[in-house]
C-alpha cells in the first residue's frame, strides 16, 4: 500500500480468557454426555431436530442477520438438500459421507440461483420473490414424480455408517450433527470474523456505501444466498439420513417461518443467536403441549413480544444484563462498555 | 366446542379410573387434531375412543384398563416422527395409531420397526405395507381396492371416456394413480388427468380444460372437502356426466360440501357398508352416536375394527409385550369386523374388499353386489 | 492528464443538472469544486465514483475510461469517495469501517477463510495495522473500538475520511468534509488534508467553507446551473466578477 | 364450445378469483403507503372477517339464518371495527425493520388463526350460495352465478374506494397523510385516525372478499394462509402501495392462475404465477404500476 505503512497499531482482538476456556470446556463435556444423560432417546431426537435447525438458522442468520439478504425460501432449500442426499443414496446406493458434501454443492448452486433476484430487487419485493421461488422449489419436489416421489416422497434412506458403526439410532446419529454443528458454527465465525463478515455487514448497514468502498456488492449478495444454502444443504443431508423418509411437505414456506421464528427469538445477526433460539424453540413446543390448542395463540404472543420489546432476541436480553452490571461496577468506563458492545456486534 | 372440552374431561377422568392396582396398558395415538386435516384425526380418536371405553367397561384386558394417550402431529410427517419417538420411548406404549395421513404414516414406520411396536393406520396408500415392516397393519382397505371396483363397475355400464382431477397431496397423488391404474386394467387411459394445489379454491380453468375432452365420467382424486368443491363447480360449469370417487366421496362431509343437490347420483366405494346394513354395524352406529353425537362414517369404522382387533391381540399375547401383539395381530383371521372379513398376511394388509355405493337423496347407499 | 472529465452530461428525466463540463485535474494536486446549491457538484461527485452513469460525455483516468463503471469498480482503479451525508456503517467500530475499504486488497479469498485460517489471521494482522495507522493520521486512534456512529460529529467525519484512505485511492472525492465542523476542528482538517497530499494522494473538493477553500486547493473550479463558469488558482476565482455575481455575491446577500 | 368461448370461461374463472386477490392486495397496499407497514396478518384478518359476515348466514349465532346481503354488510362492518382495533396493536411494528415486522405480523397471524380453531373449531363448513346453483349460459360460455356475484360487487367496492379517496375530504386527507406524516400532521390530520381509517377499510374489504369467495370456497380458520400469501404477491406485483397497482396485480394474477391451469400445466400453476411474479419484478423493479425511487447520495 502506497499510504502509510502503519508501524505501532496493536490488534485489538482479545484472547479468551482462562475462565472462559473452561466455560467451553464444561460446555463440551456436557454436549459429549447428552446422549448417557438424556431419560430416553425421544429427548436426543429433539435435541437432534435441534441440530438440525440450527445448521438451517445459521446459514439464514448469515443472509439475513449479517448480509442483510431476505432468503426467505430456507425451507426449500433445506428440502433440495434433503432430496439430493436421499435420491443419491435410494437409487445409486451413495452413502452419506458423500451425500453430505454433494447435497451441500447443489444446494449452494441453487441458493446462488434464488439469490440472482436480490441483485434487482429489495426489501419486501426480495421477500416475495424468495417466497415465491422457494414456492416454485417445493412445487418442481411435489410434481417431479419420477424422480422424487411426488407427494409421497422418499422412504427407506440408509442410515449412515461410521467405520463400521452404524449410526442407526437417535443416540449415535447425535455425535454426527454434533459434530457437524460444531463445524458449521466455527466455519462461520471463521468467515464473519474474515473481510467476508465485513463485507456481508457493511452491505447490510448501506449498499451505497459499501461500493464506494470497492466492495463487489454484486457478489458478496450472491455469495451470501449460497453460503445460506450450504448450510441449508447440509442440514438437509443430515435430516434425510436421520429421518429415512422425507416427502415435500415438510419443507413447505412455513418450514422457512419456523427457522425464521427461531433465528428471531434467538438473536438475529449473532451466531450464538442461531443455537441459542434453535434450541429454545423446539424446547418450548415441548413445553408448551400441555396447553393444546393455546399452544399456538401463546407462540404467536411470545413472537410479538419478542419482536416488539426485546428485537435482538435472546442474546440482546443476556447482553442488557451484562452491561447493566457492568454499569453497577463502574458507571465511569462508559466507553469500555460501548467498545464491547460494538465488539459484540449484535443488532444494531 | 362445550362437547369437546366435556369429551377431554370425561376422557381424562376414565384414564384416571383406570389407574388401579393394575397399571393401565398405554395406547398412542398420533394424528392431525388441528389445521386442514383436523377432521381426519378427530374421527380417529372417536373410532379408537369408542371400542377402548367398550372394552374398559367390560374390565379392560386381564384386569388392566386401556389408556389411550394422543397427540397432535398436524399432519407434518417431521412432527410425526418426533411424536413417534415419543410414545415409542417415553410414553412406552402397547401399540399405536399412526396416522390417517399415508406421508406421516410413512414416517413413522422406520421408529416404531425399530422399537417393535405395532403400528395401526387407516392411511390407504399402498406402499405403506411394503416398507418390509412386521409391525405395520392397516386396518382398511388399500388404495387400488378402492378403485379398480369403481372403474370395473362404471366401464361395465358402458362408459369409456373417463377424466380425473386431483388435487397434489399425498393422497390425491396416490388416487390419480389407482384410478390411471384402474383405467388401464380395463384397457382405457383416460382423456384428461389435471390436478391443482390443496389451497386452490377455484377450478374452472381445470375443468374447463377437462370438459373440452367431452368426458362421460369425472373421478374424483381428493379429500372430502376439496372433492366437495370440484364436484360442485363442476356442475356449476354445465358437466351433466357421471361424478364418482373413492370413499371421501362416501362421507357426509363430501355430501355438506357438495350439496345434496350435487352430490345426488355420485358413486363411491367404501369398505363400511354402512350404519344399517346389518346387526354389527347397527349397535355400532348407535353407539357412536350415543357417545359422540353424531353418526359414524368410514373412519369411525375402520378405527372402531382395527381397535376391536388390537384388542384381541392384546387378549392373547402372553405375555403382554408390543412384539408378541404384534405376532398375534399378524395371526387374525377370518375376523368379522364392520367393514368385512380381516385376514392379516406378512405385509400388515387386514381387508381387501370394499363396497360400491351411491349418494341418493343426500345419504349413502350401497349396492348390491 | 491525470483525471479528465470531457464534456460531461447528466440528465434526470428533463432536468439537466450538469451541461457539458469539462475538467483536468493533475496529480498530486487539490482541486477544488465550488458552487451554489444545486449546482451540479455533487452530481459529478456522483458520476466521478460510478454511482450515476452519465448521460453524455466521459471521464478516464490515467488514460482509462472509467466513466459507466459501476461504483466498486471505480473505487478498485484507484478512487475512494466520502459521503455529504455521512454514511459510516452503523453496525461496526471505527477500526472496522476502515478495514472494510481495505478489503478489496486482501488476497485471501472465501476458500482461505475455510481451510488456511492462519494466511487469514496473518492477513488480518496486516490488515489492522495499517488501519490503525490511517486511524493516528486522523488522530482517533483512541476511538478505533468505538461504534463510529456513537462518536460526534466530527470525528465521524474523520472516520469517513479514514475508511476512504483505507481503499489506498490515487485519488479522494470529499464531499463538503467540513460541514458541520467548527473553528479549530476546520483548521485540524485543513492540516490533515495537507497531510495527505503529502502522501501522493489527489484530493477533489467540494466544500462551502470558502476560507478552507481558497486556504488550500492548488485549483478551483466554480459551476452554476451544471456549467463550468470559472477556473483558475484560488487568486484568480477570488477576483473573477463572474464568480462575484454568481457565487460570492449571493452568499453575501443570504 | 369453442375455442374462443373456452377461453373466456377460464378467463372469467381467473378474474373472479382474481377479484378477491385484488380486495387483499387493496389492504396491502393501502396499510404499507399509509403506516408503511408490511402487514402478513391480513390473511388471518381476510379468515376472521369471513367468520365476522358468514358466522350470521350459516346459523353459527344462535342458529339464525340472517339474510345474505345482510350478514355481507353486518360482517364487512365488524371487521372495520376490528381493523380500528388492531391499528392500535399494530402502530408500535409499523416503526421497524421489514424483518421485524414480517415476524411480528405473522406472530398475530398465528394468535387470530388458532384463537378461531378454539372458537370455532378446525374443520370449518361449506356454505350455500344465496344464488341459483345453475350456470348462467351467455354464447356457451358458463359462469357460476357467485362468481358474477363476486366479480360485480368487487368491482362496485374498487370503484366506491377509488371515488372516496378523490372525491371526499375525508380520503384526500387520508391520501395526503399517506404521502407526508410530517405535513398532513403539521396540516391538521389526525395521523393515527387515518391509519385507523386505512386499516378499517382494508379488513372491510378483506370481509367482502371472505364472505363472497365463502360459497365457492370452504370456510375454515386455515383458509387465510394461500390466500393471503397470493394476496401479498398481487400487491407486490402491481407495486406495493399503489392503488391501482394492486388492482391490477390482483387481477392478472388471478388470470394468470386460471390460464396456466387450463393451457399450461395445473400441478404447476402456483408455480406459474410466482415465476411470472418475479420475471416481471426483475424488469420492473417496484412492480407494474410502482413508482422507480432514486435513492439519495
Amino acid at each position: 500500500m502506497a499510504i502509510l505503512d502503519g508501524t505501532s497499531g496493536s490488534p485489538t482482538r482479545k484472547k479468551p480468557s482462562v475462565g472462559k476456556w473452561a466455560l467451553y470446556g464444561a460446555i463440551g463435556i456436557i454436549l459429549l454426555a447428552v446422549p448417557a444423560i438424556a431419560q430416553n432417546p425421544y429427548q436426543v431426537h429433539i435435541l437432534n431436530m435441534a441440530g438440525i435447525y440450527i445448521l438451517i438458522s445459521l446459514g439464514l442468520n448469515i443472509a439475513m442477520g449479517f448480509a442483510g439478504q431476505f432468503n426467505l425460501a430456507m425451507g426449500p432449500l433445506w428440502g433440495v438438500g434433503a432430496y439430493t442426499a436421499a435420491i443419491l443414496n435410494t437409487r445409486y446406493g451413495i452413502p452419506f459421507w458423500l451425500n453430505l458434501p454433494a447435497s451441500m454443492v447443489v444446494t449452494g448452486a441453487i441458493g446462488a440461483l434464488v439469490g440472482l433476484p436480490s441483485l434487482k430487487v429489495r426489501s419486501h419485493y426480495l421477500a416475495i420473490v424468495t417466497i415465491g421461488l422457494g414456492e416454485v422449489i417445493n412445487i418442481i419436489l411435489l410434481n417431479q414424480e419420477k424422480l422424487t416421489g411426488g407427494a409421497l416422497g422418499i422412504p427407506k434412506i440408509a442410515m449412515p455408517g461410521f467405520f463400521g458403526i452404524p449410526l442407526n439410532n437417535d443416540r449415535r446419529f447425535y455425535y454426527l450433527i454434533l459434530v457437524v454443528v460444531v463445524l458449521g458454527y466455527l466455519l462461520a465465525r471463521q468467515i464473519l470474523g474474515h473481510r467476508i463478515g465485513r463485507s456481508f455487514r457493511a452491505v447490510r448497514d448501506d449498499f451505497q456505501a459499501a461500493r464506494a468502498m470497492g466492495i463487489d456488492t454484486t457478489y458478496y449478495q450472491v455469495l451470501a444466498f449460497a453460503i445460506s444454502a450450504v448450510y441449508a444443504g447440509a442440514a438437509g443431508a443430515l435430516f434425510a439420513h436421520l429421518n429415512t423418509y422425507i416427502s415435500p411437505d415438510i419443507f413447505e414456506f412455513s418450514s422457512t417461518l419456523f427457522v425464521m421464528t427461531m433465528t428471531m427469538v434467538g438473536g438475529m445477526g449473532s451466531l450464538a443467536g442461531s443455537v441459542i433460539g434453535g434450541l429454545a424453540l423446539p424446547i418450548l413446543q415441548e413445553l408448551l403441549r400441555v396447553i393444546k390448542n393455546w399452544q399456538l395463540v401463546v407462540y404467536g404472543v411470545a413472537i410479538m413480544v419478542v419482536v416488539l420489546f426485546v428485537p435482538g432476541g435472546v442474546v440482546e436480553i443476556a447482553r442488557r444484563l451484562r452491561e447493566s452490571s457492568a454499569n453497577r461496577k463502574s458507571r465511569s468506563s462508559q466507553s469500555i462498555a460501548a467498545a464491547e458492545q460494538a465488539e459484540d456486534s449484535g443488532v444494531p | 366446542m362445550k362437547s369437546k372440552v366435556l369429551t377431554f374431561i370425561m376422557a381424562a377422568s376414565i384414564a384416571m379410573t383406570a389407574v388401579g392396582q393394575v397399571a393401565p396398558i398405554k395406547i398412542g395415538l398420533i394424528g392431525a387434531m388441528s389445521g386442514t386435516n383436523a377432521v381426519l384425526g378427530d374421527w380417529m380418536k372417536k373410532g379408537v375412543t369408542l371400542a377402548i371405553e367398550q372394552q374398559n367397561a367390560a374390565g379392560g384386558i386381564n384386569g388392566a384398563k386401556i389408556q389411550l394417550i394422543v397427540y397432535d402431529d398436524a399432519a407434518n410427517p417431521t412432527v410425526s416422527v418426533g411424536l413417534a419417538q415419543k410414545v415409542a420411548t417415553e410414553d412406552k406404549v402397547m401399540a399405536v395409531w399412526a396416522t390417517t395421513n399415508s406421508s406421516s404414516a410413512l414416517a413413522d414406520i422406520p421408529v416404531f420397526t425399530q422399537y417393535k411396536i405395532p403400528q395401526l393406520t387407516n392411511g390407504t396408500f399402498d406402499a405403506i405395507t411394503t416398507q418390509g415392516s412386521s409391525y405395520i397393519f392397516r386396518v382398511c382397505p388399500a388404495g387400488p381396492a378402492y378403485e379398480d371396483p369403481l372403474v370395473d363397475y362404471l366401464v361395465k355400464k358402458g362408459n369409456t371416456k373417463f377424466a380425473i382431477i386431483g388435487d397434489t397431496s399425498a393422497y390425491g397423488q396416490g388416487e390419480i394413480a389407482y384410478q390411471t391404474a384402474a383405467l388401464t386394467r380395463n384397457h382405457l387411459s383416460p382423456l384428461d388427468t389435471e390436478q391443482y394445489g390443496i389451497d386452490d379454491k377455484d377450478f374452472t380453468g381445470q375443468l374447463t380444460k377437462i370438459f373440452r375432452a367431452q368426458p362421460d365420467v369425472l373421478l374424483l382424486a381428493s379429500s372430502e372437502v376439496a372433492g366437495g368443491l370440484v364436484a360442485r363447480q363442476a356442475r356449476q360449469l354445465g358437466f351433466t356426466g357421471t361424478i364418482a370417487g373413492g370413499s371421501a366421496m362416501g362421507t357426509p362431509k363430501f355430501i355438506e360440501t357438495a350439496g345434496a343437490d350435487v352430490a345426488e347420483g355420485v358413486y363411491f366405494t367404501s369398505p363400511y357398508p354402512g350404519n344399517q346394513a346389518n346387526a354389527k354395524t347397527r349397535a355400532f352406529a348407535a353407539a357412536y352416536k350415543a357417545r359422540w353425537g353424531e353418526d359414524p362414517e368410514v373412519h369411525g369404522a375402520n378405527t372402531y375394527d382395527g381397535m376391536k382387533m388390537l384388542i384381541l391381540a392384546m387378549e392373547r399375547a402372553k405375555p403382554l409385550t408390543p412384539e408378541n401383539v404384534a405376532a398375534e395381530m399378524h395371526k387374525i383371521k377370518g375376523y368379522q369386523g364392520l367393514q368385512g372379513t380381516f385376514d392379516y398376511d406378512a405385509r400388515g394388509e387386514g381387508i381387501k374388499a370394499t363396497n360400491l355405493g351411491i349418494i341418493k337423496n343426500g345419504q349413502l347407499t350401497y349396492l348390491e353386489k | 492528464m491525470f483525471l479528465e472529465i470531457e464534456n460531461l452530461t447528466m440528465q434526470f428525466g428533463g432536468l439537466v443538472a450538469v451541461n457539458g463540463f469539462s475538467l483536468g485535474v493533475a496529480e498530486g494536486t487539490i482541486q477544488g469544486l465550488i458552487g451554489p446549491n444545486g449546482s451540479g457538484k455533487t452530481t459529478i461527485f456522483n458520476v466521478l465514483s460510478g454511482y450515476y452513469k452519465p448521460s453524455g460525455g466521459k471521464i478516464t483516468f490515467k488514460g482509462k475510461r472509467i466513466s459507466g463503471l459501476p461504483s466498486y469498480r471505480v473505487t478498485a482503479s484507484g478512487f475512494a469517495r466520502t459521503f455529504q451525508n455521512l454514511r459510516l456503517f452503523k453496525s461496526m467500530t471505527v477500526l472496522e469501517n476502515v478495514l472494510v475499504g481495505m478489503a478489496q486488497h486482501a488476497e485471501t479469498g472465501l476458500l482461505s477463510a475455510i481451510f488456511n485460517p492462519i494466511a487469514i489471521s496473518h492477513e488480518e494482522e496486516y490488515f489492522h495495522e495499517k488501519a490503525m495507522g490511517l486511524l493516528k493520521l486522523l488522530d482517533i486512534a483512541e476511538f478505533a473500538d468505538t461504534l463510529a456512529t456513537s462518536l460526534p460529529y466530527g470525528h465521524q467525519r474523520r472516520v469517513e475520511i479514514a475508511r476512504a484512505l483505507g481503499t489506498d485511492p490515487k485519488v479522494l472525492l470529499l464531499d463538503e468534509p467540513a460541514a458541520g465542523l467548527n473553528e479549530t476542528e476546520s483548521e485540524n482538517l485543513r492540516k490533515i488534508l495537507l497531510q495527505i497530499r503529502e502522501l501522493g494522494v489527489t484530493i477533489c473538493l467540494v466544500e462551502h467553507d470558502m476560507k478552507l477553500v481558497m486556504g488550500i486547493c492548488d485549483r478551483i473550479t466554480v459551476l452554476d446551473y451544471g456549467k463550468k463558469i470559472a477556473e483558475g488558482t484560488s487568486s484568480e476565482i477570488a477576483k473573477d466578477p463572474v464568480v462575484i455575481e454568481a457565487y460570492l455575491g449571493q452568499e453575501d446577500n443570504s | 364450445m369453442n375455442n374462443t368461448s373456452i377461453f373466456i370461461q377460464t378467463v372469467i374463472g381467473g378474474v373472479g378469483i382474481g377479484s378477491l386477490y385484488a380486495l387483499i392486495a387493496l389492504g396491502y397496499s393501502m396499510v404499507y403507503r399509509s403506516m408503511g407497514l408490511v402487514n402478513f396478518a391480513h390473511g388471518s384478518i381476510y379468515m376472521v372477517g369471513t367468520y365476522f359476515g358468514i358466522m350470521w348466514y350459516a346459523g353459527l349465532v344462535m342458529g339464525l339464518h340472517v339474510p345474505y346481503p345482510i350478514a355481507f354488510v353486518i360482517g364487512v362492518l365488524l371487521n372495520g371495527a376490528f381493523g380500528v382495533l388492531l391499528e392500535r396493536i399494530l402502530r408500535p411494528l409499523a416503526k421497524l425493520d421489514l424483518m421485524f415486522m414480517l415476524l411480528g405480523t405473522i406472530g398475530l397471524g398465528y394468535v387470530l388463526d388458532n384463537l378461531f380453531v378454539i372458537i370455532f373449531g378446525a374443520e370449518g363448513f361449506a356454505v350455500r350460495s344465496p344464488l341459483p346453483s345453475m350456470p348462467l349460459v351467455i354464447l356457451g360460455v358458463r359462469i357460476q352465478p357467485q362468481m358474477l356475484l363476486v366479480i360485480g360487487v368487487s368491482a362496485i367496492l374498487m370503484v366506491a374506494l377509488q371515488l372516496f379517496l378523490a372525491r371526499t375530504k375525508t380520503g384526500k386527507a387520508m391520501r395526503a397523510s399517506a404521502m407526508d406524516r410530517d405535513i398532513a400532521s403539521a396540516m391538521g390530520v389526525r395521523v393515527n385516525r387515518m391509519n385507523a381509517l386505512t386499516l378499517a377499510i382494508g379488513s372491510g374489504l378483506a370481509a367482502a372478499a371472505g364472505i363472497l369467495a365463502a360459497p365457492i370456497v370452504y370456510v375454515n380458520p386455515a383458509m387465510g394462509a394461500a390466500v393471503g400469501l397470493k394476496g401479498f404477491a398481487a400487491a407486490i406485483l402491481g407495486g406495493l402501495g399503489s392503488i391501482p397497482g394492486a388492482i391490477a396485480g390482483g387481477l392478472i394474477f388471478g388470470v394468470l392462475e386460471a390460464i396456466s391451469a387450463g393451457y399450461i400445466s395445473s400441478a404447476y400453476t402456483r408455480g406459474i404465477a410466482f415465476i411470472v411474479v418475479v420475471v416481471v419484478l426483475m424488469v420492473k423493479p417496484s412492480g407494474i404500476v410502482g413508482e422507480i425511487t432514486v435513492e439519495k447520495v
